[in-house]
């Protein structure tokens, strides 16, 4: 995307920017991207007109095209945030009463709260910059120790052999785990796959011809499964290849196959997270597919 | 300065200070400074900021081209920044590398919320910081502290080494917070504005 | 000194001259320091044999704690021998024979990487490493091995001492790494580190 010439940018050039960063030009995160907005206008934080920021907010989230959502969902935030009092503004409120307004009302100020708190650290952090290019100045002394001194230390006692060095070498070159933090391996990639508990039930069905729901989620382990395993027989009612028969409300539900006695069904893979077009489920692939979250 | 010493003792106990605060490769508390020479503490302090003075040239002798500094926890000694120049031609090391501007919002925010985890320094830039948090513990200027109680999750602080970098005594000599935020009159007058 | 010059001129001349010297690791040759303060050799030559004078108090002054020698090659500010017993008890203070597990982790990562830069070992390590690779070249196990090409970064390598204390007579017996790694190829690149 192209960077507008009119545009303020504070900080550094983006060059200097890690890529971890949402790349939103050189803004690092959507309070630096509003303040610096409202500075473009002259607006004062605390007097902001939303709906002339709004529109230049919007446009610049539209404008980086494709990020990490996970990375980019405060700008998200904010954009909708603003998007709704811009609305709130634009159709006529007669009664402040009302709890949609109230509710708009403490988006607005916790956006402002939040963008003063942040402005508050730019600030002080502009300081701290200050401050390290002064000291910057000055370089501490810091030598080797003197030949004369050294040869005052102990001698070593190396308790260790080549073989615990390479140990150690290993341990430090390897890939470091992840830090602590917020996993969110739980929101990506289903955990079972909706496909491969269609290839179990398909399998099942044509040797028994019918079946009970409680009796083809008798052996599942754990509700995901369960889950799983509906949504496979949702997708095969789909494809005609069950039928379904239940006595009454909240009776047991019998699954009957309808379906071809050979041969693959197609299930599409709506719920899973693997791209592409539905492919045809056979029984259990001599793949022996196990992997859970490919 | 100790009054009932004479001064050849001081000569020599000054110069004794100045040869181990030579071999210091970070800031010396001044309690190792004063077992060091063998005095009490308020006296080695007051010897070490006599040092201090007479290398500013404030005790008759000209200005010297280094400088003897408490920060960052102890006594250093330092190159004079009237000389930067110079001493930048001969002396390479990773001083000069930049901090980018989400590192030094980061470590702003961290320096006055310690400690703190960094989902809450997240929350307050509107990022994620852990890249940023990675290259400020690389550098050694945040530290962990521990764990938070509630969640568990890591918590950070600055380093020794943070305040030696930014010539700081203390956290409490950071400049107050307080003058950066809005009034809270204005806070609270949100409401009458922006409708 | 220089005749022509005013008193002030000197002054601050000899004061860049220290600033320079009091910060360098390695002796500077005179060379280099004439340069860097526009001065003709002989000249500064004339400045440097002053400012050893004056450390050793022939200039009016109390001697100090530290000397300026002219090392063969160049110039290096010392801690003052006189005071060796003081320095000496304060370098021994909190010493131990044995290397801390983040001084072996850092000569690991050196044998096995060398010639490698500061930088690079701390990005590995994901903290500063100063303080550590010092210790190892006092301690007489890593060595400098020249700059890199790109920053002009001392690189370490490891010393002979090195090979001698852990029983090697070339880096060559260094023991694989491999059968420690979990896999291979899952090493580090260690290019893509920032240094």
């Amino acid at each position: 995307m192209a960077t507008s010439p009119e545009r303020v940018a504070p900080g550094p050039p983006a060059g200097g920017r890690a890529a971890f960063e949402v790349s939103l030009d050189n803004f690092s995160g959507p309070f630096d991207l509003l303040l610096s907005l409202i500075a473009k206008h002259r607006l004062d934080v605390t007097e902001i007109a939303l709906a002339q920021v709004t529109d230049e907010f919007i446009a610049h989230i539209h404008a980086a095209g494709e990020w990490d959502l996970s990375q980019a969902s405060e700008f998200l935030v904010v954009a909708a945030t603003l998007l709704d009092l811009k609305a709130a503004r634009l159709l006529p409120t007669p009664t402040v009463e009302e709890a949609e307004d109230l509710e708009l009302l403490e988006a607005r100020d916790l956006l402002f709260a939040r963008l003063l708190q942040y402005r508050a650290f730019k600030q002080v952090a502009a300081h701290l910059e200050d401050r390290l290019e002064e000291q910057t100045r000055s370089r501490p002394r810091s030598v080797r120790l003197e030949p004369h001194l050294a040869a005052l230390l102990p001698e070593l006692v190396i308790s260790i052999g080549p073989e615990r060095l390479a140990g150690l070498a290993a341990a430090a070159l390897s890939p470091k785990p992840p830090p602590p933090g917020v996993d969110v391996g739980h929101l990506h990639a289903p955990v079972v796959s909706v496909r491969e508990q269609a290839s179990v039930l398909v399998e099942r069905l044509r040797g028994a011809r019918a079946a009970t729901f409680r009796a083809l989620t008798a052996d599942a382990d754990g509700v995901p499964v369960v889950v799983a395993r509906f949504l496979a027989l949702l997708e095969l009612f789909r494809e005609g290849a069950v039928a379904f028969e239940q006595a009454g409300p909240l009776g047991d539900l019998t699954v009957l196959w309808t379906g071809a006695e050979h041969g693959g069904v197609a299930v599409d893979d709506d719920y899973d997270d693997g791209a592409g077009p539905a492919e045809p489920v056979d029984g259990p692939s001599d793949e022996g597919r196990t992997e859970e979250d490919a | 300065m100790t009054e009932t010493a004479p001064a050849l003792d001081v000569d020599r106990v000054l110069a004794a200070l100045e040869a181990v605060l030579m071999v210091a490769d970070e800031p010396v508390p001044v309690a190792g400074l004063a077992a060091a020479v063998g005095l009490p503490v308020e006296e080695a302090e007051a010897l070490l900021s006599e040092l201090a003075a007479d290398y500013r040239g404030e005790r008759g002798g000209r200005p010297r081209g280094f400088e003897l500094r408490d920060v960052g926890g102890g006594w250093r000694v330092y190159s004079s920044p009237v000389h930067a120049d110079v001493v930048g031609a001969f002396v390479l090391d990773g001083q000069t590398a930049r901090l980018t501007q989400a590192a030094l919002e980061t470590l702003a925010i961290v320096a006055y919320r310690q400690p703190i985890s960094r989902g809450r320094i997240a929350a307050v830039r509107g990022v994620s910081v852990d890249g940023v948090v990675r290259t400020l513990l690389s550098r050694g200027l945040v530290e962990e502290a521990g764990h938070d109680d509630a969640g568990g999750a890591t918590l950070y602080r600055t380093s020794r080494y943070f305040l030696e970098r930014f010539g700081l005594r203390s956290l409490e000599e950071l400049p107050p917070l307080a003058p950066y935020l809005p009034e809270a009159d204005a806070l609270l007058d949100l409401d009458g504005v922006a409708s």
